[in-house]
């Protein structure tokens, strides 16, 4: 039991926080955001340091690195709130592929690795909420392949990607959990629509509308790699929330020793050093669940399942009251879209609706409890 | 004790119920019941109807032009006016500077300011905080100084809510630096259009427009524009926020929203999600007893028999319960507020073209949802920060 | 619209209050509590007051007032922590009996009015926790009047009372709500046993074990007259618990302005003045809501129900909270049986697992919640 | 980074785990798994069950006849005792003043009273707070006046903990009135037998006796009983709240009494009720969370490889989650949780006679949980109140 990063581990943190440092300014990332939110200039930055490889496995031009080094990466791009899809494209991709036919790894792998491709999984749907297991998009087999039919939302950086990972059911009811396949469907397939469009926190997102597109499959029992995959996305948006809350939290901070009102700074009054306290304990407890899903994100199941809802209540938690409470401890200021603040605040918000909510993976929890329970059992 | 009303209570309310709704347009309605953005034309439109009514000033006293309303037929106004979807009334004018000008103001003063007040016709703002006074307001620094029948006004106002749209604005101001903070200050009324005022936009976190800065520069304002007498100021500023508290709860809107987070909990499937539906019910329980905290404070006011030490209560429990439903219907939406279209605000949208006319995922109730939570996390940092009231709260219930 | 109290209200009140200020030290009531919780005597007392009679019909010997009347003297007795089962014995027992025959109010109501008779409920049963509408208990017609036999629990001053309204089902199964019959069994008749025993906030409760014992009907169709019945009681409690907090928030402001650590009082700690500040919202909040119940407890179904269930929620969590941070703010002197406050604290907590703790209430108030909603609708 | 333990971490917790379940008494284990009442001769019997093994005093260096465990090691031989039900260590001796006496006292007073502590003959007490003197503890007035080789100690401690059995007593006391208070304040073990101490019982607000106060009446004590250096002992007192902290959060007590919550409400017919479920789930998060703060923080000692902030968040978190596991219990057993009998905390206890040999209700499981729950409400206040431990950690943060 060992808590402690290896020297690659953090050399990897350094050259992440290196970047962000020089090359990923506020100023920058709002001019981004301002302008519609398109970051595939950035995600190919982030290729350049060798991020979008990280996972891919090193026989098809990747590094092979597991998920300590994942969560390393996301939590340093939280910390500069990144608005670059990585977890999406470049984490879960590869996983939702895994399972697939030895070509269609071999033609995308080596292309999501160097970020000449960006692959994002297409699931959201409207009845389905944060369900996996309900699919109403149909695929139908056609000649060799398949042709897909259906409607995905809010499909991370939608229009900047060149090919997506859809789940499509292959002929059961919408909540038949059987008969779910998962396909793979470009861009510049027939039957393809896309509408972008920028989201809350900065970022983009598209609906993808499905008629008869032409799609390759990857696997007709699919939902288990799915939720491998959106657990793979989990783990790595708590890494990135951990990120997020610890810069949030060193902004108020920060304010709070500048910040002078009835002649005194904000951090001499003791109901808000309390305040500060208690952000302080969400902040850590966070980071102990970030840490608790990404060593678990391996283990069998039910196991895995367990700790990443486990992980996901913690950080859903830990975010709302952060991000409402550095708000509230900046008062005015921390309402403006000029200040840095407020963007951290509108990403953790966002976070914890991301993969399901807080209720949600509650219900997940105590679905699953056991008589024991425990990180280390 | 009687929780029912009247028949003197029914009837007044049906009286406002049935002209609040003969008069309301039902354009601005449907912006108000939707969250959508309201232009200065569709606030001013609703003040000046009011106006021509009699009823924009509710609570004025009968001698300056008022109904001469108790504080129970106050509320019931507020709460018809609320649950018809009426736009809020714009309170700088008649709420919160035409109340000094009754108590402190000249009989001049009276005679030229107060009709365009009543009338709706004149956007007052408002110019109390500044960059460096925010909770610790008496520490402001935009100084008057006198100059025989003029002040020179110079120095810098912030969060001045719809300021953009001013023609008149109200200010504390520095007159002397002598003694303690407080006793230095005095209330001006400057004219927005003299040479030397500016105003900045702020922009908030959802990305409206709603705030903004105002700067003064050697600005002229004629020493006949002081409220009352030189210094005393602060005095006036705090009754002014006596008046400010009435309808600071605003749980008639609560009472609302709590009805459109149902209907959009239902329509998002989430009714019958016992999880789900028992934060609705928790929500529930904080209306009706903020209700109830409101409805003893109204009634206390109008018998005069008791004094109750509860008022302070009412902006922090009041602020908490607006965050809270803008909260659960941005979790209601979940993924399907992450959309961020400021066109859709408008009320005139027509749904995204490009998907058939809907919003992202189908929609158009979400639109506004995460907009207005992240709006409404203002509602605890303005009119004195949650935490301020609790200092004066803590007073109050500790005596020292 | 009005919530002043009127002059005989008022008086009323100072009555009690009155007596409570000479009669009922701490010390009185801490060696009521020592040996046993034997309140007799006090009830007795609250007699003398006139109490007992209070919504007796004047028909038979009572006053005949109404729930503000209940809320007045149950709120004072909550502030001066009298641990007599008023609320148990005059105000629900004679709603108990009210759809009875006449010939059982004529022997009774007097009695209850003039103390000479304490009538409580029995209802507890084991497997209902707060369910009323699971009765195992079992009542048989048996010549001209019935024999009942089950075991009631936590039968308040049970070993104290000469009688008891005893729910019982005629017949149907367990969960089956149209066959419960309410019944009056005297003390003194025979098959019935009684356990008592002192309670965690210093009153008195009892066992009782009914085998084959001879009882009296009072209504074959008893569900709704029991649900009004402890309607009535959760109001009461209600009351109660706004005395209780309202004296502990007044004990603990006094001690925050007396200790002093780091040379000053704990008045002057602001992290400690907002809590108070916090304790004081949730009385006032208790306090409306109590009102709301006794305003409410007239009215007809469902409003007087989701009234009733959300005043029970509100006051659960106020009172949780307030207990709490009262001694939490004493600090260690908090959590001594020699001192007042830990007595006021145990009391709350006990009521609020009266008559349906705030989950269960919590429970009523979603299963019932409608579109619209509020206090004054 | 690895969740997982090292074979020889395995191997270690099996050695412990063999060991305890050989060793410790059934019937001790009984009522810790059950919180029934212990009794002196209870604690005392597994106090030298382990200093027989050498285990009593675990996080001793080797030099001393400790094991010489690192940090990780001592978590998990922390963790099998509680999951066994061993009862706690009473820390007082070996935990608290044993450190103190290592780091600071003489080579005769460790040679005169570690092997004492060691091996549990001797029942250690704790004097620091006073009645006027709690989170303020550097305000402390007990004086200790050199008379020749002896002091003459007078003065009042409270809230020592389980001080009825107390064989010894270290305490802070006045030296010196001169400079800021913690600089006058000394450290002095005393035999509680000396003439002129007395003992006195504060009862519990559970009803039981837990605490007591200690008065100091012109009581001797021979000055080789100074440890360290006069008006030091401030200082000494911190080095000792630094060792206190390892086992401060309990999380180990948690995890098993969170299995004993999940049996309750098992039992009681709430397993499948979502709502109280959904109570018991979050709990688990929140378990589970203290666990992983637990654990990083035994990790960053034994590597030594980079420090944590977060040690002062142990006590909080770990409080807090002992007054929610005892606060759902209570909840669980609901009425069942009213009736009072101190004689159902006796191991010993047969069942009410009157009652067939039952609790009121029927389940004897409900039988502590209201007292236990009112007991745990110490668990923020003691130790360092709470509000005490937000002040240290704000200033870590803020470094302010």
């Amino acid at each position: 039991m060992d808590f402690d990063f290896s020297d690659d581990q953090v050399s990897l943190r350094d050259a992440v926080a290196r970047w962000v440092d020089k090359g990923f300014s506020f100023e920058r990332r709002h001019g981004i955001a301002k302008a519609g939110g398109r970051t595939r200039e950035v995600y190919g930055e982030l290729a350049e340091l060798g991020l979008t490889a990280l996972t891919v496995p090193d026989s098809h031009g990747g590094m092979g690195f597991g998920p300590v080094e994942a969560m390393v990466v996301m939590e340093e791009l939280g910390r500069g709130l990144v608005n670059a899809p990585l977890a999406q494209g470049a984490l879960m991709a590869p996983a939702l592929l895994a399972t697939g036919p030895a070509e269609l790894k071999d033609a995308w792998w080596p292309q999501i690795a160097d970020a000449s491709a960006l692959v994002v999984l297409a699931h959201q749907e409207r009845a389905a909420r944060y369900r996996l297991d309900r699919v109403a998009t149909r695929a139908v087999a056609q000649g060799g392949g398949y042709t897909i039919t259906g409607v995905k939302s809010i499909v991370p950086a939608g229009d900047e990607a060149d090919a997506f990972v859809v789940p499509a059911n292959l002929g059961g009811a919408d909540d038949d959990d059987s008969g779910i396949g998962l396909f793979l469907v470009e861009r510049s397939a027939p039957g393809v629509t896309l509408r972008g469009y920028p989201t809350q926190d900065g970022a983009r997102a598209a609906e993808l509308t499905l008629a008869n597109a032409s799609a390759q499959l990857i696997t007709t029992d699919g939902l288990a790699v799915l939720q491998a995959a959106v657990d793979i996305g989990i783990a790595a948006l708590c890494a990135e929330a951990v990120g997020v809350m610890d810069r949030l939290l060193a902004i108020t901070v920060d304010y709070m020793n500048t910040r002078k009102q009835f002649g005194a700074t904000l951090a001499s009054f003791q109901a808000l050093r309390h305040r500060i306290a208690d952000v302080k304990m969400q902040v850590e407890l966070a980071r102990s669940m970030s840490y608790y899903a990404t060593l678990r994100l391996a283990d069998p199941e039910p196991r895995r399942r367990q700790a990443i809802a486990q992980a996901k209540v913690q950080i859903g938690q830990s975010a709302r009251f952060v991000g409402q409470q550095c708000i509230q401890l900046h008062g005015g200021i921390g309402v403006t879209d000029e200040y840095i603040a407020s963007h951290y605040f509108k990403r953790l918000t966002m976070i914890e609706m991301q993969f399901g909510d807080t209720l949600h993976h509650l219900g997940e929890v105590s679905d699953r409890m056991q008589e024991t329970a425990g990180a280390l059992v | 004790m009687d929780l029912n009303l009247t028949p003197d209570e029914l009837a007044f309310r049906h009286e406002v119920r049935d002209w609040v709704r003969a008069n309301l347009p039902a354009d601005l309605s449907h912006r108000v019941l939707n969250s959508l953005r309201l232009s200065r034309d569709d606030m001013q439109r609703w003040a000046k109807i009011l106006g021509a009514k009699g009823w924009l000033g509710y609570a004025w006293p009968q001698q300056f032009g008022g109904p001469g309303w108790n504080a129970v037929q106050k509320h019931l106004f507020e709460e018809e006016c609320a649950l018809a979807g009426a736009p809020r009334i714009v309170p700088f004018g008649p709420v919160m500077v035409a109340p000094v000008i009754m108590a402190f103001g000249s009989p001049e003063q009276q005679k030229r300011f107060l009709p365009g007040i009543a009338s709706g016709e004149v956007w007052w703002s408002q110019g109390y905080s500044e960059p460096g006074s925010g909770s610790d307001l008496a520490s402001l620094k935009t100084r008057a100084e006198r100059h025989g029948d003029k002040y020179i006004v110079n120095g810098q106002k912030t969060w001045t809510t719809l300021g953009q749209y001013g023609e008149w604005i109200f200010c504390l101001v520095r007159t002397s630096t002598e003694g303690k903070p407080q006793t230095g200050i005095s209330f001006l009324l400057i004219d927005m259009k003299s040479p030397g005022v500016t105003v900045r936009p702020i922009i908030m976190l959802d990305g409206e427009h709603e705030v903004n800065e105002v700067f003064f520069d050697n600005v002229e304002v004629p020493a006949e524009n002081l409220i009352g007498e030189e210094n005393k100021g602060w005095t006036y500023a705090k009754h002014l926020l006596a008046h400010e508290r009435t309808n600071i709860a605003d749980v008639n809107r609560a009472k609302r929203e709590l009805e459109r987070l149902k209907r959009i909990a239902k329509a998002e499937g989430l009714w019958d999600d016992t999880r789900f539906r028992d934060q609705i019910a928790l929500l529930e329980v904080d209306v009706v007893a903020l209700e109830m905290l409101v409805l003893r404070v109204a009634s206390a006011e109008r018998s005069g028999k008791h004094s109750l030490d509860i008022a302070g209560l009412l902006k922090i429990r009041g602020s908490e319960v607006q965050q809270r439903y803008t909260e659960l219907m941005m979790q209601a939406a979940g993924p399907f507020g992450v959309p961020f279209m400021l066109e859709a605000m408008e009320a005139g949208w027509q749904g995204d073209q490009a998907l058939g006319g809907m919003w992202p995922g189908g929609a158009a109730h979400c639109a506004p949802l995460a907009g207005t939570f992240f709006n409404f996390r203002k509602t605890t940092i303005y009119g004195g920060s949650n935490e301020v009231q609790r200092n004066i709260v803590s007073q109050t219930v500790l005596g020292a």
